[in-house]
């Protein structure tokens, strides 16, 4: 049994962005455990001040580039919700469509580049480029395939460019609609190869219960809209947002954190699978019940095969959606409104948890201010208390294995580090 | 301009009827309607086909001489051969400022050597034009330079008569076209000529420069006039007025390897004699270093360098590079300051 | 009908290279290598002098080369590259045995027209630097037969002695002696360097020439064409006899691609060698 | 190939999206990709580490002086280095902050503590270090990143296109912006991305940067001409050229 363990992990890999574990036992008793967010921080919300309202959801997609999507579609939802903007059913279900194409970039890539290596005892996806083939091809193709439709829909999966406040400026056309609906029916298949795949892992076992938040929408797997759900108090209307997102600063973190009912919150696929596993397409349903994912789950490492789990629903969520699409007559619409001083929120389910935008605009459009809440920065405080209730359990491993489980445990988060560096006002004290 | 005259008049019912046995064997481009614009691009059925002109962004040479065109593939152990690549094709509906594109292109390419991939694909072309009635659009200006009827570039030529049209047939291939997939009546004889008339009186006052012939001589004496700095100066040098000009066809020619790094091919594209390194050489020096000497250049060539060779005005009056600049520089404004009308 | 367009034959093999076999590679200078090469699918070249080749290195891209050396009745020819950019940087990486892609010869080059007019006068070479590639083509033509005319006299000028072209050759020629002499200069001298310093101007007072019985030849960068042009007419001497050789960024080499046009002239049709009585009024010449 | 040459990727401040659309590869480009070239380093998606590499790929702006020793370390062991995407080569989006003083940005967002974290003027890469090539976009676009490293393999030039994406905008035959109304940098920008936002119902905000030779004064006059003060010009171009002294001559 390691007495002393001193681990300091600079730049933990294959995360987005950058972070550092540090943990120091000393005769068996924790002195310090934690994990600092070293990003360079952006200033985002003071960039977007004096801003024009048509542009706010392209800066914020360079908040973080495998989100983009999730910051575009947050930020015209509250734009939307402050300018009063009912969007239209076409909007809605293009909206849908892109994201789909972000979840399966995003969940692809953390799966299979960014988890899987761990399990298979590779430093990284390019040793696997020789030793499984198949799977790389395959996670390749899943993820190319998240862009594709990214492609269509918003002129490209990072930082779309048609994405405008009311309406998109370009509608896909009636081929491009059924060439995505066959690479999503295609991809399906793929999916359920992957279930074998994915079965072979041995997660770890490990389990902590916390509380879990997402949005919720009776009814709904609810990703683009819903109120703000936790698995301890229940439901909530989405402005009132900041009580679940107390931000506070701490020394060794550039990104601020945020906490509710307990010291810390998870939010992200397993929040999201545990509070609306009930709506979760029939495939969905059959994927998590083959990988032995059951709500309510308290292990934090299950958060990937949650997200693979999504994968199947999101795809069927697309194809209904696609199917929906091509039986309507497309075209692009108007984004005229009125202007005026306003404020409103924007909370989106993003494959890492939600995101809040939370604009103030002047009567000329223009930025007044702006606070933007990741999930990475929610997600901060619950991945330290995993460590706490984890480390004591595995003292007897080596220092290489407990780093290993620590960097899986990050991984298994799945965070954004770039995100969670860019900055948070801390408004109505 | 002298008369012409039909042999067949055709329905239009009989046309589109036509197009669509066509569709069977050619892929078929025509004036069509994609997204918020007007194109010509190639069309399913006869029902995509807009008949009411409105001008396009692009011209249509870009059947014949298409963006980017490989023209050599190869090998990494050395395997090398032209790609030469045409399909047979029914260009249709185009009017008489690019059927004179047309002529000047397809003489420029087939001057002195001729051009194997441009000419495969005339030669696998039917060309079907429709005479305009009337002026576009403000910014078309063909009736100055001599381009609003078509002299070459067409196999067959189509008027407009009350329900249907005149055709008049200007090569075997359009003749051959006729008897293969086009139901038509014998014409009187006067159709194209009454069609005229009333074109004439639609131009109205819209006549050709009255210096028009001599224009290669105003441009030759004007080398230094006023008007070159006064446009110039605002020149982008975006090259928007060459991509979207129907006589217009420079290109660049680049290699690329496939990544494997074992196939790679030779493919030209449309290349622009407006940017700024168009005419830079690999000791440093660019020929043409400012927007003037390039806008220069470029109004030269129409009206004066190529003008001598083809015996007609480049610049068919189409209008399109007036459109597309944002500075607003018009060939046809610069003629006028350097005496075309006066 | 109306007329029907007179339209030229396809030609499948316009942008087709043909295979060229590299069998001699020398190191002039740091910049400047000369290669002989070997047509392998036809007997000869069959080029005239100042005529030119499009080289091809595969997938890196094609370059307008200039024919070094002398019309031939055998299918070897040579060229000198100086590596500049994509294509003439790779040539320079290629080993004797290396296969290299061309098309041409191409342009208009010292036709028999032209050289028949040349014989009996007095040849007077300006070549600077790199100029030296394509006029050595007809150098190496006419010393041969340089009984057929009056003098034959070469002004070569470099940077420095290092920069010399075929310093071999240039020995050769200086050794020849009767009616051939060569003057050299450079721009800077170094140890080594013992002959005239300074631009190449410098050498055209030093030697005699009849203005009107003289033709001249003057290739180089375009900065050297001013001066050297100046030079000359200030000697009295008429355009008709002075011919120069243009250097203009080329893609395709028959007189499509537009990138060497000079106002109404295509140089790689026309040129790249001008008589300079016929095109002093081109603005875009120098 | 005699050898591979062996490439890392680094990342400064920015959204990583530039790695993301690099490896937005097809299966067999990515499979092609790893037969010319050797990735030793590339933190986003491996867990290698080296110290050794000819080819540096460098992503985001320098937005603090301690960034500095690292970006020097890596220029120092490179043999090519090239900038991946407008963070690294023209500051990108990081510089918006720039046009406020840095007491204003950091008030702005930790008003508890402003001074905590370390932050400076957003600087681009060839500000500090000699850049070699630059892939420029935000993001970049793929086929251009895997045609650069593919020259400089075969020691060809990048081959970045100097004209501007008005070019490749007509040649998608786009109905140009302006005749709706909407202003465009398109004819300053540097083209190379297809005119990825035109063509698909944006405008072009300039994310390429500025081609050499731009003419500003008529881009000037054309915004004005469709109606936009100098102000709401020069708004425009701060999304992504605060360090460009052609269009802002007074920048930092
Ligand atoms: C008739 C003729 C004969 C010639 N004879 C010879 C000869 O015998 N020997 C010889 O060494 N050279 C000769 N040259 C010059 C030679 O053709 C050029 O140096 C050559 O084309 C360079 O090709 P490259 O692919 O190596 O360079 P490139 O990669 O094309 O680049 C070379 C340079 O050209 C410029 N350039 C290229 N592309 C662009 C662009 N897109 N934008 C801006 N600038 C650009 C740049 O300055 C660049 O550094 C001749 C040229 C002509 C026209
Ligand atoms: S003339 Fe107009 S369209 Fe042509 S390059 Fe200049 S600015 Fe662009
Ligand atoms: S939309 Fe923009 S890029 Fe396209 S032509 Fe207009 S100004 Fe140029
Ligand atoms: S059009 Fe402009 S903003 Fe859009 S990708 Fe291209 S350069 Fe960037």
């Amino acid at each position: 049994m390691a007495n002393n363990v001193h681990i300091d992990v600079h730049h933990i890999t294959r995360v987005e962005g950058h972070g550092n574990i540090k943990v120091d036992i000393q005769n068996g008793e924790l002195k310090e455990c934690k994990l600092e967010i070293v990003e360079a921080p952006r200033f985002f919300e003071a960039m977007l001040k004096g801003r024009h309202f048509d542009e706010a959801a392209l800066i914020t997609s360079r908040i973080c580039g495998i989100c983009s999507v999730g910051h575009q579609l947050a930020s015209l939802a509250a734009t939307e919700d402050a300018f009063g903007i009912k969007i239209s059913e076409q909007e809605r279900l293009l909206r849908r469509l892109i994201n789909c194409g972000e979840y399966f970039e995003s969940h692809v890539l953390h799966i299979y580049f960014l988890a899987v290596p761990d399990f298979v005892g590779a430093k990284s996806v390019l040793p696997l480029v020789s030793t499984h083939k198949d799977v790389v091809v395959q996670a390749l193709k899943l993820k190319r395939l998240g862009h594709h439709i990214g492609d269509i829909i918003g002129g490209r999966l990072i930082h779309p460019v048609n994405l405008f406040p009311k309406a998109i400026t370009k509608v896909p056309s009636k081929e491009q609609l059924e060439d995505i609906i066959l690479k999503l029916k295609d991809a399906q298949n793929e999916l359920k190869q992957g279930v074998k795949t994915l079965k072979t892992l041995k997660l770890p076992s490990f389990e902590r219960e916390t509380e879990y938040i997402s949005l919720y929408k009776k009814g709904e797997y609810a990703i683009l809209e819903g109120n703000i759900f936790s698995s301890d108090t229940g439901e909530t209307s989405y402005k009132n947002y900041r009580d679940f997102t107390n931000e506070y600063l701490i020394d060794h973190s550039t990104a601020k954190r945020a906490k509710h009912n307990r010291d810390s919150f998870m939010v992200g696929a397993l929040a999201r699978f545990n509070n609306s596993h009930e709506w979760l397409s029939d495939s969905a349903k059959e994927a998590a019940e083959e990988l032995g994912l059951k709500a309510p789950c308290y292990n934090s490492y299950m958060n990937t095969v949650a997200q693979f789990v999504e994968l199947f629903h999101i795809a069927d969520d697309a194809i209904a959606a696609a199917e929906r699409l091509l039986n309507m007559q497309l075209e692009v619409e108007d984004r005229k409104f009125p202007v005026k001083a306003c404020n409103g929120v924007g909370a989106v389910e993003v494959p890492r948890g939600i995101l809040y935008h939370d604009y103030t605009y002047g009567d000329d459009g223009l930025m007044k201010k702006a606070n933007c809440i990741i999930p990475t920065g929610q997600n901060l405080d619950n991945i330290e208390n995993d460590f706490k209730a984890l480390l004591p359990t595995i003292m007897d491993k080596s220092q290489e294995e407990i780093t290993l489980m620590l960097e899986m445990m990050v991984r298994a988060y799945d965070p954004c580090i770039s995100c969670s560096a860019h900055i948070l006002t801390v408004e109505f004290v | 301009m002298s008369a012409q005259t039909p042999e067949f008049v055709i329905t239009k019912k009989d046309l589109l009827q036509g197009l669509d046995k066509a569709l069977a064997d050619y892929q078929v481009a025509a004036l069509t309607k994609k997204d918020d614009r007007v194109l010509y691009d190639i069309i399913k059925s006869p029902t995509e086909v807009v008949f009411d002109y409105q001008p396009t962004v692009l011209s249509p040479k870009k059947f014949f001489f298409p963006q980017d065109e490989t023209i050599l593939e190869y090998t990494a152990d050395g395997k090398i051969s032209a790609k030469i690549e045409a399909k047979p094709t029914v260009l249709f509906g185009i009017r008489p400022c690019d059927l004179n594109g047309f002529k000047i292109l397809h003489e420029a390419f087939a001057d002195d050597h001729g051009d194997p991939n441009y000419l495969a694909k005339v030669e696998q072309t039917v060309v079907i034009g429709i005479d305009c009635e009337k002026i576009c659009d403000k910014d078309a200006f063909c009736f100055k330079v001599g381009s609003q009827d078509a002299t070459g570039g067409f196999d067959l030529m189509l008027y407009e008569i009350a329900d249907g049209y005149a055709i008049e047939i200007a090569t075997d291939k359009g003749s051959q076209f006729i008897s293969k997939y086009l139901t038509t009546s014998k014409a009187n004889g006067d159709e194209i000529t009454s069609c005229q008339a009333k074109k004439a009186a639609n131009f109205g006052q819209e006549k050709p420069f009255k210096n028009l012939a001599k224009l290669p001589e105003l441009f030759e004496q004007n080398k230094h006039h006023a008007v070159w700095d006064q446009e110039g100066s605002r020149c982008l040098s975006c090259g928007s007025c060459i991509m979207v000009c129907p006589t217009c066809y420079c290109f660049d020619v680049g290699d690329e390897w496939q990544l494997n790094l074992k196939k790679g091919e030779r493919v030209r594209k449309w290349d622009a004699c407006m940017v700024t390194p168009f005419a830079a050489v690999g000791s440093g020096e660019n020929f043409r270093h400012t927007a003037t000497y390039r806008l220069h250049h470029r109004i030269n060539r129409k009206f004066n360098f190529l003008m001598k060779k083809h015996n007609q005005a480049v610049c068919v009056g189409c209008g399109r590079c007036v459109r597309a600049c944002l500075a607003d520089i018009s060939p046809k404004r610069i003629a006028e300051a350097i005496g075309a009308d006066s | 009908m109306r007329t029907k367009l007179n339209l030229r034959e396809s030609d499948p093999k316009l942008y087709l290279p043909e295979r060229a076999k590299i069998l001699k590679i020398k190191d002039f200078t740091e910049n400047e290598k000369f290669f002989e090469l070997a047509l392998l699918d036809r007997p000869k070249l069959g080029h005239v002098p100042g005529q030119f080749l499009q080289v091809s290195v595969l997938g890196i891209g094609e370059a307008p080369i200039s024919i070094s050396s002398a019309p031939a009745e055998h299918n070897r020819f040579d060229m000198c590259v100086r590596a500049i950019g994509d294509v003439t940087k790779k040539l320079h990486t290629l080993n004797v045995g290396d296969i290299v892609y061309i098309r041409g010869p191409f342009g208009n080059g010292f036709a028999e027209k032209t050289l028949s007019t040349m014989l009996g006068k007095h040849l007077l070479f300006i070549v600077g630097g790199l100029g030296y590639a394509p006029l050595r083509s007809l150098i190496n033509k006419v010393v041969p037969e340089r009984d057929k005319y009056k003098k034959i006299s070469v002004l070569y000028g470099c940077r420095t002695s290092k920069d010399r072209m075929y310093a071999h050759e240039l020995d050769e020629l200086s050794k020849i002696g009767g009616n051939v002499e060569l003057l050299e200069t450079v721009d800077k001298a170094d140890e080594n360097w013992t002959g005239s310093c300074g631009v190449i101007t410098t050498l055209i007072p030093k030697i005699d020439f009849n203005p009107n019985e003289t033709i001249a030849m003057v290739v180089g960068p375009p900065i050297m064409y001013k001066f050297v042009l100046k030079a000359l007419l200030e000697k009295n001497m008429p355009k008709e006899n002075i011919y120069i050789d243009l250097e203009r960024r080329m893609k395709c080499g028959v007189g499509k691609c537009g990138h060497c046009q000079m106002e109404g002239i295509y140089v790689c049709q026309e040129g790249p060698v001008f008589n300079y009585a016929e095109v002093e009024k081109n603005e875009e010449l120098l | 190939m005699a050898t591979k040459p062996k490439v890392a990727f680094f990342d400064f401040s920015c959204c990583e999206g530039c790695q993301l659309a690099a490896i937005d590869l097809t299966p067999e480009q990515l499979l092609d990709l790893l037969e010319v070239i050797d990735i030793v380093e590339f933190r986003e998606a491996i867990s290698e580490k080296s110290d050794s590499y000819d080819i540096a790929i460098v992503e985001g702006t320098i937005t603090r002086d301690s960034d500095i020793p690292r970006l020097q370390k890596i220029r120092e062991t490179a043999k090519i280095l090239i900038t991946l995407g407008a963070c690294s080569t023209i500051a990108g989006i990081n510089a918006l902050k720039n046009f406020q003083t840095k007491a204003e940005y950091q008030q702005d967002v930790y008003p508890d503590d402003p001074t905590k974290y370390e932050t400076t003027t957003a600087r681009a890469v060839h500000e500090i270090v000699e850049v070699d090539a630059f892939i420029p976009g935000c993001p970049i676009d793929t086929d251009e990143f895997v045609r650069v490293v593919k020259n400089l393999v075969l020691g060809k030039k990048p081959d970045i296109p100097e004209y501007p994406v008005c070019v490749e905008c007509k040649r998608n035959e786009n109905v140009c912006v302006y005749e709706k109304g909407i202003q465009c940098l398109g004819p300053v920008t540097r083209a190379g991305c297809n005119a990825r936002c035109p063509s698909n119902g944006g405008y072009c905000f300039g994310c390429r940067g500025i081609i050499p030779e731009p003419n500003l004064k008529s881009q000037q006059d054309i915004m004005q001409r469709y109606n936009l003060t100098f102000d709401q010009m020069q708004e425009k171009f701060k999304l992504f050229l605060e360090r460009n002294k052609e269009v802002f001559p007074d920048g930092k």
